[in-house]
């Protein structure tokens, strides 16, 4: 992979930035000067330590759609100016910086490209200072699905748990039976993501097979430099298929520190975050025939326009896109629609336009995206789930889930947990 | 809490040998970061919370080496020697000032170069998660024993270990370097009485220290992610064995290291969602019961 | 240099009655969180300096208490729909009850062993913290915000509320804490810190004033947790992780551990310093870093204390105590 | 009467007072002399419950201390002073008389007033004015003179009210003319207060000239004891002493 770095893109890139898209707008005819005064953004997410690449690869994904949007006008009329700040993954830090974008910044939008704990207290500065604010990337589902939570000015435009547990459930059902795969195992780290979105594969892997049976659980701490023991637990259950939500880093040790156990020759490997170039392209000795969800791929949806914005984002940053770069791609694309729609760059009336807002991205399933009015979240993306090869496009074909299932099933799951 | 699978484990002779297994190649690489951490605190008095920063740098050291030279075995000496001579200068500029200060003055000037060394990985290899990749002499399929399996590379892992641990308790048993190293840390007065040029002796203690936390990111390379930061976890938890065995003791350390390894291999069984909470009760209660640990002598 | 407490008292009035008409010469919602913030962390580093500066116990998990303070006060919010007077009184009494029972075994070690076994305590609360979600919400920390009910006509969920209440909670606990490093109990603390076995020989029971010290400034820092979490509206594992600990350390260490307002003074600095990098650079820590090097390296201890220092050694000082004799 | 009967005690293995039975009768001024390493500090460490004996007891007027907390032993009225000045380096000098008595007087863990407290000032001056320290009462610790610290040694044990004062060495580290002045103002005080005294010294001209009784010890046994008069003609003294470099001319 290639190892490229910007320096971060500052302050004053993003102002000269804008001032040109400025000059751009006075040129134009059409627009009145009144109408330019920026709108500013703000965007509280990690830019350092162990998930930095969180924070960075959200950044190039909305820089790489705010271009664009300034080049075409900007939110009706005002260029876009993205404040973007460092909350070094802490949740109260994550608050504070969202307050301050707003309070001394001038913000009028938050992009909240937190982690979950991070969104949480984002969603209640959110709540408090009542600002429009769209959730990045958080998956966990009851951020929008629980009515206590929910907020006139908040929305999410990211993949969700439940949607992910479901269509995996379906799709390795699917697989259990063809390979006649009774004996499971789980692996997934220590915490609040890891356990849901096991607990919800595993209800939903029963949901389609029902003879199926978890024999055995292992929960490796969240970035957990060795995987030994656990590895060599799985050993011992030998299990037929093995579940796993591990991610990134903590992934690609487990892959390699597995590989010389020849652990993946033994069982079949559901590994739902395999399928990102983050992954995918630091194992060196990446094994044949693991499952996993679609994180980010270009290969799906296999449409021109989803490989173009691939290469359009790698030329612009030298870097593979991220699961986390498409869903803040997303929220610029649907701020520029609402936007168009309410013709205003008001974060209220902008809301009210998000509500049920339907647009065309690549991200989409058949090319486009929705925001559901009645829990301000997106669906229609693109999910799916494939195998692995060693080398590029790592995973060729991608299965895809299927809507109307998931759309039946996530409202029985709604009406269990009382949010219905 | 799955006490069940942890008493059937214990009645099932693959199980124990897996698992003593795996919580000896934890508890190697845990040695090797946390002699160097009990050494330097042996002479020094210092607890030095650059170390996991040591062997972050000797990871990254190997991936780098790695890639230009394709040879593993030029790639540990040049990772342990890099991060010795990191060792030495950090000591001879930095620490070195601070001797004899309020041990929080210490424990500032480290967190700092934690601070510092993250970014500086962070500029020169970037943000993202890095791996080395396996070198080709250990991709073979593992070599099965008895039903249980052993990774050919594992075997190398903890042969050389094993054998740095005895020639580092050669080197402090019986070379004049080792007598001074132990004379000091048994009584800190002794540096003037002996007449020790005490700044070789401390640059070379830290040197020392960084040479095998190098080494032992070396040898985590091929299958531990890279990422800044990742000296953080190593540092805590050669920590907790240097504060089990007693700080200052290389044999603690080695005790120590091999417990945590067995705490994390068989608590993943029985407790596998508190398997890190009952290293910190193991360290509570050693604490409670010998405060210096369970092979440490009262400071003087 | 020693102050009544009536005159503390009337310097906490001023300075409560400034803050709080600061706002409305100078309307700047950045200054109101920055002041709440400030609040959290200066009650929690200064209690702490009651322990590393007066008692000579360095602790590192302090931040414990911290913790068990922001949790403590969010769950009992959340659950039980009490008041927030009697939340925050119960809070106290949770702190000090734990803080008696960690520090009954802590206080008996000295130095490094006594900083490891604090340190050990507080991980083993923070795996308890991620272990027990149902009651903790586990990593995720307490979410959904924590109610704010009106009480005495005061509604905290008004930042303007919050702000004046924490600077009361502030200055208020500064005054305390102030008074108890004054009374002969502070002294005897001193006393501990400079000699233990001589303390011991006259008298002291050691032991036992450490405890208390350990307990007080547990509240303190408790306090400190509950400030944080009316802020975020939430608690979080982060608050009881020993990185909340070093931060407390940090804080104490850039302000100086020689006078009382020290800590106070390091908080600012370094919630500027955090404020104000975090803008500019993502490479936060090589800035901080290249910071701390200079204040341990540079100044050689805290601002306060390099101050203090340069002002006893000012010509101005030397030549009116050679005056004095 | 403080006694010591058959007091041992060892340090792996290495016997640093074995079998020790000595008598310090009330009001005597009582010098322990006796080569490096014969036991003397050991011995103090004993009686003050520093080390816990091995066997053996120590009697003060009936009561046996061994086995009593050091803070019990300083209750029943024995201090001691130390061989290195054991003082409170950031206190001044009336700060640390005032926490000092204050300590003495159960009232450290007072927590609802300021320092000091005005009812233990008088004792801190009284004490202060004894020892000659008063002029020095607001100097930091640390910057006194080394007299002067090991002096503010002597105040913070006469604090405690002793009937037995035990001085380690009072004079270690002086110079001469200092010397001289630390021990008048010693031998004043046991004038004027009638408290035992008993004090470990090197200087043979300072033991002969105010001890009204010596005890030789060597090797952690008693070599000798009696008047000075007896003392300076005992040839087991002047042997263990003419063969030490310490021998000061008896």
């Amino acid at each position: 992979m290639a190892t490229h770095r910007r320096s971060g893109i500052n302050r004053r890139a993003v102002i000269k930035g804008a001032t040109a898209t400025a000059i751009g707008i006075m040129a134009a005819p059409m627009i009145s000067r009144a109408q330019a005064k920026p709108i500013k953004i703000g965007m509280p997410t990690i830019l350092s330590g162990r998930v930095a690449q969180l924070g960075t690869s959200s950044r190039n994904g909305v820089m790489l759609e705010v271009d664009k949007v300034n080049a075409a006008g900007g939110l009706a009329g005002r260029p876009i100016e993205m404040v973007i700040r460092d909350s070094k993954g802490q949740p109260q830090e994550a608050a504070r910086v969202a307050r301050e974008l707003v309070n001394s910044d001038g913000c009028e939008i938050l992009i909240d490209a937190e982690a979950s704990s991070g969104a949480f207290a984002v969603h209640e500065v959110a709540r408090d200072l009542k600002v429009l604010c769209l959730h990045t990337n958080s998956e966990t589902s009851s951020l929008t699905a629980d009515p206590k939570q929910r907020i006139a000015n908040a929305f999410r435009t990211c993949r969700q748990g439940i949607h992910d547990s479901i269509v995996g459930g379906a799709y390795a059902a699917k697989v259990a039976n063809a390979k006649k795969l009774a004996k499971w195992m789980t692996c997934s780290p220590d915490y609040a993501y890891g356990r849901d979105t096991t607990a919800q594969f595993v209800e939903y892997l029963k949901h389609f097979k029902s003879d199926v049976e978890v024999v055995s659980e292992a929960w490796p701490k969240l970035f957990q430099p060795d995987y030994t023991e656990v590895i060599t637990k799985i050993l011992q259950t030998k299990p037929q298929a093995l579940y796993s939500c591990l991610w990134g880093g903590d992934l690609t040790s487990f892959i390699e520190q597995g590989n010389i156990y020849a652990l993946f020759t033994q069982t079949e490997t559901f590994a739902v975050n395999m399928a990102d170039y983050t992954a995918l392209t630091v194992v060196k000795n990446l094994p044949k025939g693991i499952h996993s969800g679609n994180r980010y791929i270009k290969t799906f949806p296999t449409t021109p326009q989803n490989a173009s914005w691939a290469d359009a984002y790698r030329a612009k940053f030298n870097e593979y896109p991220t699961n986390w770069s498409w869903q803040n791609a997303t929220a610029i694309n649907f701020l520029a629609a609402a936007a168009k729609k309410a013709n205003t760059a008001d974060g209220a009336k902008i809301a009210e336009a998000l509500r049920g807002l339907t647009i065309d991205s690549p991200f989409g399933s058949n090319g486009k995206l929705t925001i559901r009015a009645e829990d301000q979240t997106l669906v229609g993306y693109a999910i799916g789930w494939g195998t692995t090869i060693p080398t590029e496009p790592y995973v060729p074909a991608v299965t895809a889930g299927d809507w109307k299932q998931i759309f039946e099933l996530e409202t029985a799951w709604k009406k269990k947990n009382g949010y219905l | 809490m799955d006490i069940a699978s942890l008493v059937s484990c214990f009645g099932s002779a693959a199980c124990v040998v897996t698992q003593v297994t795996s919580g000896l190649i934890i508890g190697m690489l845990l040695f090797l970061v946390a002699a160097g951490l009990t050494l330097i605190f042996g002479v020094l008095k210092v607890i030095n919370f650059t170390h996991g920063s040591f062997y972050m740098l000797g990871a990254y050291f190997a991936l780098t080496i790695f890639k230009l030279s394709d040879s593993y075995v030029l790639t540990l000496f040049g990772a342990a020697f890099g991060t010795a001579l990191v060792g030495l200068v950090f000591e001879r500029l930095f620490m070195s000032r601070v001797y004899g200060q309020n041990m929080l003055m210490q424990l500032l000037v480290c967190y700092g170069f934690i601070l510092i060394f993250d970014d500086v990985v962070k500029i020169v290899w970037g943000a993202e998660f890095r791996s080395m990749g396996m070198p080709a002499l250990f991709q073979v399929p593992p070599i099965f024993v008895a039903g249980g399996v052993v990774p050919p590379f594992y075997l190398f892992l903890v042969g050389v270990t094993v054998v740095i641990g005895g020639l580092l308790w050669l080197v402090i048993e019986r070379t004049r370097f080792g007598k001074i190293v132990r004379a000091v840390a048994h009584n800190p007065s002794m540096v003037s009485v002996l007449g020790i040029n005490t700044g070789i002796l401390y640059g070379m203690v830290f040197a020392l220290g960084g040479l095998l936390a190098g080494f032992a990111g070396a040898l985590a390379a091929p299958v531990r992610s890279l990422t800044p930061g990742m000296g953080f976890s190593i540092l805590i938890e050669s920590f907790i064995v240097t504060v089990i065995g007693g700080m200052g003791s290389i044999v603690g350390a080695f005790v120590g290291a091999l417990l945590i390894g067995l705490i994390r291999t068989f608590g993943s069984v029985g407790f596998p969602l508190f398997t890190e909470g009952l290293m910190y009760l193991f360290m509570v209660l050693v604490l409670i019961a010998k405060p210096t640990g369970l092979f440490g002598k009262e400071i003087a | 240099m020693r102050h009544s407490f009536r005159r503390d008292m009337i310097i906490g009035a001023i300075a409560v009655t400034a803050l709080v008409l600061l706002p409305l010469v100078w309307p700047n919602k950045a200054f109101i969180d920055f002041t709440i913030r400030g609040a959290s962390f200066a009650l929690f580093a200064t209690s702490l300096n009651l322990l590393v500066g007066y008692g000579g116990m360095v602790s590192f998990g302090h931040g414990m208490f911290f913790g068990l303070g922001a949790y403590s006060f969010g769950l009992l919010m959340q659950r039980t729909g009490m008041s927030i007077p009697a939340a925050f009184a119960l809070t106290i009494v949770v702190t000090a009850a734990v803080a008696l029972a960690v520090g009954a075994i802590c206080v008996r070690l000295k130095e490094i062993y006594f900083a490891f076994l604090t340190l050990a305590f507080q991980m083993f609360l923070y795996s308890l913290v991620i272990l027990w979600v149902p009651l903790t919400g586990g990593d995720q920390g307490l979410r959904g915000g924590i109610p704010r009910p009106s009480f005495l006509g005061i509604d905290l969920a008004d930042q303007r509320q919050l702000y004046i209440a924490s600077c009361v909670l502030l200055v208020g606990g500064l005054i305390l804490m102030h008074h108890i490093v004054e009374s002969p109990f502070g002294y005897t603390l001193r006393m501990i810190r400079d000699n233990a076995t001589r303390a011991a020989f006259l008298g002291v029971e050691v032991f036992r004033i450490k405890l208390v010290a350990f307990v007080l400034a547990g509240i303190f820092g408790g306090i400190g947790g509950v400030i944080m979490s009316l802020f975020v509206s939430g608690a979080y594992p982060e608050f009881a992780n020993w990185t909340m600990s070093g931060e407390a350390v940090f804080i104490v260490m850039l302000g100086g551990i020689s006078t009382f307002f020290g800590p106070v003074v390091g908080t600012v600095i370094l919630l500027l310093l955090n404020d104000v990098v975090t803008r500019f650079t993502e490479y936060y820590g090589l800035t901080l870093g290249a910071i701390i090097l200079l204040f341990a390296l540079g100044l050689r201890r805290g601002l306060t204390d390099f101050l203090l220092d340069y002002w006893r050694r000012s010509p101005w000082v030397l030549a009116a105590a050679k005056r004095g004799r | 009467m403080l006694t010591i009967e058959r007091l041992s005690k060892s340090f792996d293995g290495i016997a640093a007072i074995s079998d020790v039975t000595l008598e310090f009768p009330t009001g005597s001024l009582t010098a322990v002399i006796g080569p490096n390493g014969a036991g003397k500090t050991t011995l103090f460490n004993l009686i003050s419950g520093a080390f816990k004996a091995d066997a053996g007891r120590v009697m003060l007027d009936g009561i046996d201390l061994v086995g009593l907390a050091r803070a019990e032993i300083v209750r029943c009225g024995i201090a001691r002073a130390f061989q290195v000045a054991s003082i409170f380096p950031s206190f001044t000098v009336e700060e640390t008389l005032n926490a000092a008595v204050q300590a003495h007087r159960g009232r450290a863990a007072v927590l609802d007033r300021r320092f000091p407290l005005a009812e233990c000032c008088e004792r801190a001056h009284e004490v202060m004015d004894m020892l000659g320290l008063a002029k020095e009462a607001d100097t930091l610790s640390a910057r006194l003179s080394h007299g002067d610290q090991k002096l503010l040694d002597v105040a913070l044990a006469l604090v405690l009210q002793p009937r037995v004062l035990l001085l380690d060495e009072p004079t270690a580290g002086m110079g001469p003319d200092e010397r001289w002045q630390m021990i008048e103002r010693v031998y004043r005080l046991w004038e004027r207060e009638k408290m035992t005294v008993v004090f470990i010294e090197h200087d043979m001209d300072i033991v002969f000239k105010i001890a009204n009784s010596i005890r030789v010890l060597c090797y952690g046994r008693v070599l000798a004891e009696g008047t000075p008069d007896q003392i300076r003609g005992n040839a087991d003294v002047i042997a263990a002493y003419l063969g030490t470099e310490d021998g000061a001319n008896p």
